[in-house]
């Protein structure tokens, strides 16, 4: 489904990407993993456009998008939720929601669409009318989700989803992640908090100063002694 | 003892980011402030560098009291800080930032060709010597790292403040940056490090400190603190207790 | 006396509705893009010709004028932000903020020399058969056409805000000034989104260059002290504020109105500048800004 | 800086030492030159502050008019021209000493707004107040020769020069160029950030008062306000940026660039020559937004390359 195959970036003259190759299919759950700074966040911004490769191609669906607009990228089902949460704090629940079926095809579907964001998450319902700036994190990653589920995405990229969360509402949007993924939109995920990644993986990549440097299915990598010791050692 | 820190207590418009943190710092040690996303430990990191005064309490170094200097007297002082993410001076060269911090900070010198002279003994202490002309800029992020420690050092700090200086690095890295900050010890500079990576902060610190939520929660050798219930609990999480 | 003082409010109030109006396009521009435009009262000067011309060639009504000003203005400034500013727009903001004040300089350069060789450098002004009829009211005196400047600068203020607040395009702008990365995610159309603003920034000013023809006078030089006023009550209402460049602007203009009172016209100006020293130590982020 | 540029610059010095006493030279080149000076000294001293120390006031011409002011009124008020002269600069430097607690305080584009701000309203004031122009009185008139204004302009952009060399050498120039990198890293390796913004805004504004007190000197007659305008602001912002920010010899090249194509597009273009200098002026920034420096160190980077 998509494919990064061979990508370079760089910020001006540094380079922060080697090489770096990646593949997500149909109906799966991918997760990238590593330290901070590594090059996470980077791979997934040249996925959507907001960076552009010096080397490499990175295709969806079959179609090249390297040089495609963002916003292109987005219309055709390929949805990322950024680390900064991606909401509009000075927009309402309601706004935001409906900002993410911003696309003609989405937009379509846009009472539907905010249903099933409804029952995933009620706690959005309830606020709909509140500034999103007024929610607490946990309450802004899942407007970030719902959001992009408005745009009846493909494939979700979610980075770094647990970030800054208490551990009770980690565990909630890791078991939503799940749920979303067994309706059929693929998942690629991008954490900090490598042991959840790893659990609802099928597949991982390691990446370590802006190369990859191991990866396998989820479970291996689990008990792999390398990654453990690294990212799951005291 | 060199640092004191009394009763800190910092909010931000209603919520409480650090409440009544207390801890002393002795000469020579490797201190790790630790605890999860939050716990306050950036707060007190930044209220020692003196970039905001605290609500309230006190900071004293080598029992003077620096509590609310504004941080380029605290630099003054003798406290040299790194950022989390690095700021070096990106338009000037290796050698111009770390004669910055030579001909500033704590006994700073006056004259251009003597610090030079030092920043460039700096430059090669930290690997650096051969890229002095190369604009920070144009570095690699590690380098940059590097560069900002050296410039850092360059300010002959008592007391240095490593922001989660290991964030990004490969194990292979962690390892030199651990050897470095071992050999700080010996040049008689005290050292607070700020971490995630809680491996690199145990192995490397003599002295843990553990935060969460605002609180102190522990306190003591890596070896107690590790075993400490409430630390498990709140930093670790249940399901790493039994390893 | 109470009349005397009574009058200068309310022309103060006149004359500052139209300095948030002449701000208003700037502090959209601003917001959204993150871009300086110091030619923003070139601009504003274009929209007082193209309502002059109209005048004097076809005896077409000023305020009709508006029709033709509004999309004539929108094109220019969509012409303007596609051949010179989108290409500030991807840099990171100090280098966004540097360009775009270097371009706004030489297009002043460029609009203002034009005019002069196309049009002179005469002053000129609109004078329609109405233009000295005033109301009555208490003895304050309210001329027609500032009146109608006052409520069409109201309106101007109101259809943006409906605009920005209820269709589809506008929240996509709101999204965009809040974060263009999140709004390029959320797959609204950038680039689309930027040409959009600055063509209703542009028209905002062209409206103001209408009222400026009718209201007082214009010529080729008239750039430079708009742009300055708008930029005062930007940042006097906080950089990006929509609803309070219009308070700021009346505010701006009954301070100026009532110090030329009391300490005579000279200062009038001194006067303004010192109120919004103090207001930027005392809240940088400006009067109606959110703070940090 | 290298041997070669200080032979250049040397040769350079001693032909405009000589050039007022040479045979062929006639008011017309000794105008120009000035103009160059004035306009060089302008951009030079504009760029301590905005290249240097990172804070783009957009208020220069308030401190030139003030130096030209002081100069022009003491001068003609029967003052030694020396002790006028340093008076402006006193005056302009002692303003930015008042203004820099409060505007100093703004950041980024509030400072650039706010010192816009500053000089529009100092500007309008000084058209309300002195609306005439002022023209030297006779025993002045009788007595006016261009090689002593020639001097005294050549004077002050080697004063200013001078200054900014040196700050690129000195602890107070490296402490500045630190805050303009970044303002949080500069505090922390103990850097006072305000006051050396405050020091570079002083230093600019005084170089730029003498900078006035040298055009007072020059001109036999003008209206009060012009050295007010915000032209002698833009003027100094387009050079600096045409020639590159932060540099010693880009203010100097970017004036070459802008008297010598204002000249001759002003002989040659009459009536569009300011649409064309617009026009060229986007171009640069659009297409060299590092400025005539930056163009020559990528052609200087693949002419070694090519070795």
């Amino acid at each position: 489904m998509l494919h990064i195959s061979r990508i370079d970036v760089a910020y001006g003259d540094l380079q922060v990407l080697w090489d770096v190759s990646l593949e997500v299919g149909p109906k799966s759950v991918v997760a990238m993993v590593g330290p901070n700074g590594a090059g996470k966040t980077t791979t997934l911004r040249a996925v959507m456009g907001l960076l552009r490769p010096a080397q490499g191609r990175i295709t969806f669906m079959g179609q090249d998008i390297t040089q495609t607009p963002t916003h292109e990228i987005v219309n055709m089902g390929l949805c990322l939720v950024p680390e900064w949460r991606g909401t509009f704090s000075t927009l309402t629940v309601l706004e935001n929601l409906e900002l993410g079926a911003f696309p003609k095809a989405a937009r379509a579907k846009k009472t539907e669409s905010m249903q099933r964001v409804f029952e995933i998450f009620p706690i959005l319902a309830e606020r709909q009318s509140q500034r999103a700036g007024t929610l607490s994190g946990g309450q802004r990653q899942m407007l970030a989700i719902g959001r992009a589920l408005m745009l009846q995405p493909k494939l979700l990229i979610l980075d770094e989803p647990s970030l800054g969360l208490a551990p009770l509402i980690v565990d909630d949007i890791f078991k939503v992640i799940k749920q979303i993924s067994t309706e059929g939109i693929s998942i690629l995920v991008v954490e900090q908090n490598v042991n959840m990644a790893l659990e609802i993986a099928q597949y991982a990549y390691v990446i370590e100063t802006g190369r990859i440097v191991q990866h396998d299915t989820g479970a291996k990598l689990l008990t792999d002694e390398r990654v453990r010791s690294a990212y799951m050692g005291i | 003892m060199l640092l004191e820190v009394r009763q800190l207590t910092k909010s931000f418009g209603g919520l409480l980011a650090l409440s009544n943190v207390s801890f002393t710092v002795e000469k020579g040690d490797v201190v790790g402030l630790i605890g999860p996303n939050g716990s306050g430990k950036s707060t007190a990191f930044n209220i020692m560098a003196g970039t905001f005064p605290p609500t309230s309490g006190q900071v004293l170094l080598e029992g003077k009291d620096i509590t609310g200097l504004p941080a380029h007297q605290v630099s003054a002082r003798g406290i040299a800080r790194s950022f989390q993410l690095v700021r070096p001076f990106l338009h000037l060269t290796a050698l111009q930032n770390v004669m910055a911090g030579r001909m500033y900070g704590h006994e700073p010198v006056a004259s251009t060709h003597q610090a030079k002279t030092e920043a460039m003994a700096i430059l090669a202490f930290i690997g650096l010597a051969e890229k002095n002309q190369t604009k920070a800029g144009s570095l690699t992020v590690m380098e940059r790292k590097w560069l900002e420690l050296g410039r850092a050092l360059a300010t002959r700090p008592k007391l240095l403040l490593l922001d989660e200086f290991m964030a990004g690095l490969t194990p292979t890295e962690v390892n030199a940056a651990m050897s470095l900050i071992g050999e700080f010890k010996e040049q008689g500079i005290t050292v607070i490090v700020v971490e995630h990576i809680v491996k690199a902060v145990m192995n490397l610190s003599n002295h843990v400190i553990v935060l969460n939520a605002g609180t102190k929660i522990a306190e003591g050798s890596p070896q107690e603190v590790s075993r400490d219930p409430h630390v498990i609990k709140a930093y670790l999480g249940e399901r790493y207790a039994a390893h | 006396m109470f009349e005397i003082i009574a009058q200068n409010i309310v022309s103060g109030i006149m004359v500052g509705a139209l300095y948030g109006l002449a701000a208003l396009g700037l502090s959209l521009v601003f917001g959204v893009l993150k871009i300086l435009n110091v030619a923003h009262g070139e601009l504003i000067m274009l929209g007082g010709y193209t309502t002059f011309w109209l005048f004097n060639l076809y005896g077409l009504d000023p305020f009709v004028s508006l029709l033709v000003v509004l999309p004539t203005i929108f094109v220019v400034g969509w012409l303007l932000h596609q051949g010179l500013f989108s290409r500030v727009v991807q840099l990171d903001e100090e280098n966004r903020i540097k360009n775009s004040l270097l371009i706004g300089f030489g297009l002043t350069l460029v609009l203002q020399n034009l005019a002069i060789q196309l049009w002179t450098a005469d002053e000129r002004s609109v004078t329609p058969a109405y233009a000295t009829a005033a109301l009555e009211l208490g003895g304050v005196r309210l001329p027609v056409i500032r009146l109608a400047g006052l409520i069409i600068a109201f309106l101007a203020v109101a259809g943006l805000e409906l605009f920005l607040n209820r269709s589809y395009w506008g929240k996509a702008v709101r999204a965009t000034a809040e974060d263009w990365q999140t709004a390029a995610l959320t797959g609204i159309n950038i680039k689309t989104t930027y040409l959009l603003t600055f063509g209703l920034g542009a028209s905002l000013a062209g409206i103001a260059g209408t009222l400026v023809t009718v209201s007082f006078s214009i010529s080729p030089f008239i750039g430079l002290q708009w742009t300055l006023k708008a930029l005062i009550v930007v940042v006097l209402a906080g950089l990006g504020s929509i609803g309070g460049v219009l308070a700021a602007g009346i505010l701006l203009g009954v301070t100026e109105s009532l110090s030329a009172y009391y300490w005579g016209g000279e200062y009038r100006e001194l006067v303004g500048l010192i109120i919004f020293l103090i207001v930027l130590s005392v809240r940088p982020q400006g009067l109606f800004g959110a703070s940090e | 800086m290298k041997y070669g540029g200080w032979l250049i610059a040397g040769v350079l010095l001693a032909a405009l030492l000589v050039t007022p006493q040479l045979p062929f030279s006639n008011n017309k080149i000794l105008t120009i030159l000035i103009q160059l000076f004035i306009v060089a000294a302008m951009a030079s001293s504009w760029n301590i502050l905005a290249g240097f120390a990172g804070q783009v006031n957009l208020g220069h011409a308030a401190f030139f008019g003030l130096g030209a002011l002081t100069t022009r009124l003491m001068w003609l008020d029967g003052y030694p021209l020396a002790l006028s002269f340093v008076a402006g600069g006193l005056v302009a430097a002692l303003f930015a000493l008042a203004i820099g607690f409060p505007a100093l305080r703004l950041r980024g584009i509030y400072f650039a707004i706010g010192t816009l701000a500053l000089a529009e309203a100092l500007n309008e004031t000084v058209s309300n107040i002195l609306p005439g122009n002022s023209a030297l009185p006779g025993p002045q008139l009788v007595s006016y020769e261009l090689p002593s204004r020639y001097y005294l302009a050549l004077g002050v952009v080697l004063v200013v020069v001078a200054v900014a060399y040196w700050l690129t050498q000195a602890r107070l120039g490296l402490g500045m160029m630190s805050v303009r990198e970044n303002e949080a890293a500069a505090q922390a390796i103990g850097i006072n950030a305000f006051r050396h913004k405050l020091w570079a805004f002083i230093i600019s504004a005084f170089l730029a008062g003498i900078t006035g007190s040298a055009f007072a000197y020059f001109h036999v007659s003008y209206y009060y306000q012009h050295t007010f305008t915000p032209l002698w602001t833009f003027d100094a912002v387009l050079v600096t940026f045409v020639g590159g920010v932060g540099t010693v010899a880009g203010p100097i090249l970017g004036a070459i660039f802008f008297v010598v194509i204002r000249d001759v597009l002003a002989t040659n273009l009459t009536n569009f020559h300011q649409v064309i200098f617009g026009v060229l002026f986007i171009l640069v920034v659009l297409i060299l937004p590092g400025g005539f420096l930056e163009l020559w160190d990528r052609l200087r980077v693949r002419m070694t390359n090519s070795k």
